[in-house]
């Protein structure tokens, strides 16, 4: 997986979440402050408009470029816990020019990390981090054994994507969800949804 | 959705030319979307940073001025600012005696403010962060998000500014700011939702006969739906869950707060009721400000915040203050 | 219809159990239903008295202080004061020097002061009287009730106030209410209409596309309904309705004012919009307000006024004022 | 007509006024501020109290001390005019204990010149005096004709009747609903709708 390919990746979350915006919108307004497809939408527009700008030459770079960017068009949660996933990503790749299926791996366990370090939830609080987890568990499974990237990255994107449907059931103990207490539950975490979404594009992208 | 605006992507920053436009004492910098006070930064005065999401005004640009914040940071409706405007601010006001962040607890703002800090901090001005979380709706714990801040933002805002006019050192704004925050707690009410330009409709459903109790000001829902009852009613459930939390005695600071759609006649309503409720638990209150001043865009409701005075806190709510809008004493 | 109040028949005196509570530096006389000054009346000063319908908070009784008025007499909501109240509020603030009343030109609040002014000369009470009719949605003839009084009133009690506070005999008070009067004109627009608690549901039906044009400060239909359109495009329509009326030129004061239910983001924008028309005009907004000073309980909307200013009027229009919702220079 | 004959109409009048008071307001939210429902059955339940607690000897009193009362609870447009009306009819009737028809009527005619003498409005202005004038020329036909006192009152309500209906196709000239212009077609007069209760409360009390 070259620069070229993660440029693609960027296009396809800014195309998936320009799509799934008022969707997004709608799940953060019943359980949040119904902003959140707007703010991922403003943040991957910006992303996509830096890297046509900057064109950067390593996939670390580019990610790192992305990262910053969302940290500084997003704001709200999910800027600067998105945008450090991408950083830590980034700065996990080094100046690789090519990325193996086990070298997303450890950059996906770098953005999880990076992502609880921030905003300390663990699995099973209703965030992000509930399709984020899994989906770098699968990833991680995948390349032990040994799949095929475009394999790899489907069993990711399938991880994710129940992982957060999963947080349906749950009652959120971070972000404005908690706020709900018991009224929280019932409802699809936005940023795991989001999550998910950035998943099937990482599918999408290696299917192109 | 009826909004008096141009478009949904532009709200803020048309806002941000009208209150360039209007307020003189005030340099607004439309790139980077921050309201500075005029003459910033000031030598030797500690600056008073606040920022968060738009839709809650006059918080926090109509709070910019003499005696209280020295710059603000809005970001889009309802999302807490980027860390850019934050670390612009933070250094457009540091005038060598440090610079104090005056945080809401949300998610969004503590993160943002945080990187804000320590890439402030990498560039040499001192930095102090002060917390609020004063809304007792929310069930404080190590392992939540924590209470949110609400109104007493403003009772923060206020008291730090005037002791900041003074001279004093970044240790003792930021050490007053505190216990204006853990003297003070809120409780809020919502008759109707509120609609974010960008989402197009109304944030939650209520009926006709019902009411959220417990909200915050970002147009969520609250912790439980009641049914519709007189103001004095109302008043006595807000009340009774902050004396819960912390029983109200003494000369008190009291705010009855607008969410942005509610008519002042029933303002005043509400802190009539809210008087005789403080008087009736052997509470004064000394001081108040009833009006829209922490709003949740054309939210329908109120909210309440209280804090309990010391003189020293007195001292320095009656000192002067010059913003767009709180004025007194100048 | 959900409202904060105790009872449809208890709002105004509620209302003002919550205002005389707030407020130290008032009197007010729950009984007789008028709003004074402390200290009332003040020896050898000319006293300003104005009233009206409820609903329009702050008007009248924000208004009442140092520099604006010395008695307010709010009536039922929408409804004019009776002659007691103003008969009461009239004595109350006589100094020796003569009683200003300032009237919106409606027909209830005209004849109620009238029959005021009348019984308080028999009284030995010299009272002179200045009638406000500024909106420019309404056409001015011998035929009909006339234009109706809505901004301008803030404008004319502001400054009348101020000159009386220097001493001024009441000819010229009156005289500079009336010069204030004059050179103003204001138009208003509504996204919704209001609901009044004895009616208990909204004064009128709105489309979710549709404004109305030309609205009054009693939640009545205006002169035309149109289509909802950009922020830019609404405040062209009624500034243009203003300019055709008196040609906007120089200095301007001017006031974006919302109806009670606006967000006060969406008046900065309006604002931002109105400042650019004048400036295309050649005038200037030299002096501004935003916010909400005269309004429709909790209508959505908005209206704008404008007073073309000479030295003297800027003058007293800067002059120190202190009253609840207007306060600078003290 | 003795003062026990007006005190019944006073009677009838806040019972009807009561009884159409949203019906009232609601014809005043169309063209006017939605209160004149709420304004007049204040000002005549005060008008009820205060002849409960006077207990005044002759009509004339009684109706001058109604008409006080109205303009010192009614505020609004409707309090100095009706209160006006009132008190006019009352002067007319001077000391006398027993009013005749064409007492009546003269002391129609006083309270239809008060109200006009102080608002202004000429017949077809759309306002009260719409229903007043034809009422009290009614009644001055009724008398000149000799009719008996019940078929004088019909004859009077009736012509209030009509004039209130006349008022919808008018545009009004006088009063809150003027500032609408050509709205205001197409809608009764709340206070011509009010007189006319007047008139049929004033029939109902002699039927009594
Ligand atoms: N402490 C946290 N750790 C991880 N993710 C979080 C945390 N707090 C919030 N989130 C995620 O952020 C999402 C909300 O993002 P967004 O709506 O853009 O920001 P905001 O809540 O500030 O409006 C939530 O749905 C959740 O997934
Ligand atoms: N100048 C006038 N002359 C006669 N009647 C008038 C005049 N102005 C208003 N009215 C009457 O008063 C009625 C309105 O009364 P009300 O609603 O109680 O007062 P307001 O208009 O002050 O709210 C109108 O329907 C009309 O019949
Ligand atoms: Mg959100
Ligand atoms: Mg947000
Ligand atoms: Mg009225
Ligand atoms: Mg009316």
């Amino acid at each position: 997986m070259n620069t070229q390919f993660f440029a693609a990746w960027i296009e396809e979350i800014a195309a998936a979440v320009r799509a799934q915006r008022d969707h997004l919108t709608q799940l953060d307004a019943a359980i949040g402050d119904a902003d959140h497809g707007a703010n991922l939408d403003r943040g991957f527009t910006a992303a996509r408009e830096a890297l046509a700008g900057a064109s950067p030459q390593t996939p670390g770079a580019l990610l790192v470029l992305v990262g910053s960017t969302l940290i500084r068009k997003v704001g709200g949660a999910s800027g600067p816990l998105y945008g450090t996933a991408f950083r830590e990503m980034g700065k996990a790749f080094g100046e690789a020019a090519e990325i193996s299926p086990a070298e997303l791996s450890t950059g996906l366990n770098a953005a999880l990390s990076g992502v609880q370090r921030l905003g300390a939830a663990a699995e099973g609080d209703k965030t992000m981090v509930d399709a984020l987890a899994p989906a770098a568990q699968a990833l991680a499974q995948a390349v032990r054994d040994g799949l095929k990237p475009e394999e790899a990255l489907e069993a990711a994107a399938a991880a994710a994507e129940q992982g957060a449907r999963a947080t349906v059931p749950l009652q959120a103990r971070k972000g404005r969800a908690s706020y709900l207490g018991p009224r929280s539950v019932g409802h699809e975490d936005p940023g795991a949804a989001s999550t998910a979404l950035l998943f099937g594009a990482l599918k999408a992208a290696a299917s192109r | 959705m009826k909004k008096l605006i141009n478009s949904v992507d532009s709200v803020v920053t048309d806002a941000l030319r009208g209150i360039a436009a209007a307020h003189p004492s005030l340099r607004v910098d439309l790139e980077n979307k921050v309201v500075f006070r005029a003459g910033a930064p000031r030598p030797g005065k500690v600056g008073l940073v606040s920022g968060g999401g738009s839709g809650h005004e006059p918080l926090h640009g109509g709070f910019v001025g003499h005696g209280m914040l020295d710059a603000a940071c809005p970001g889009e409706v309802f999302t807490s600012p980027v860390p850019d405007q934050l670390i612009e601010a933070t250094k457009g006001v540091d005038g060598g005696a440090g610079v104090l962040h005056i945080v809401k607890n949300y998610t969004g703002d503590v993160l943002n403010f945080q990187m804000a800090a320590e890439l402030s901090g990498d560039e040499g001005v001192e930095v102090a962060t002060v917390l609020v979380n004063d809304d007792v709706a929310v069930q404080d714990s190590l392992f939540t998000a924590g209470r949110r801040g609400t109104g007493a933002t403003l009772f923060v805002e206020k008291i730090a500014g005037a002791l900041a006019e003074t001279g004093a050192p970044l240790a003792e704004v930021a050490r007053v700011a505190r216990e204006v925050n853990e003297r003070s707690r809120s409780f809020g009410v919502a008759l109707t939702p509120c609609t974010v330009p960008a989402a197009g409709k109304p944030t939650f459903e209520l009926g006709d006969t019902e009411i959220e109790l417990g909200i915050g000001i970002h147009g969520e829902p609250g912790r439980t739906r009641a049914p519709m009852r007189e103001a004095r009613e109302i008043v006595r459930t807000a009340m009774d869950a902050i004396d819960a939390d912390l029983p109200l005695s003494g000369e008190t600071l009291v705010m009855v707060n607008g969410m942005g759609g509610t008519p002042l006649i029933e303002l005043y309503i509400v802190f009539a009721e809210v008087e005789a409720y403080l008087r009736e638990k052997g509470a004064t209150a000394v001081r108040s400000l009833v009006g829209n001043y922490v709003t949740s865009l054309d939210m329908q409701g109120f909210s309440v915040t209280t804090c309990s005075l010391t003189g020293e806190l007195t001292r320095l709510w009656d000192a002067p203050v010059e913003t767009p809008a709180l004025r007194w004493g100048r």
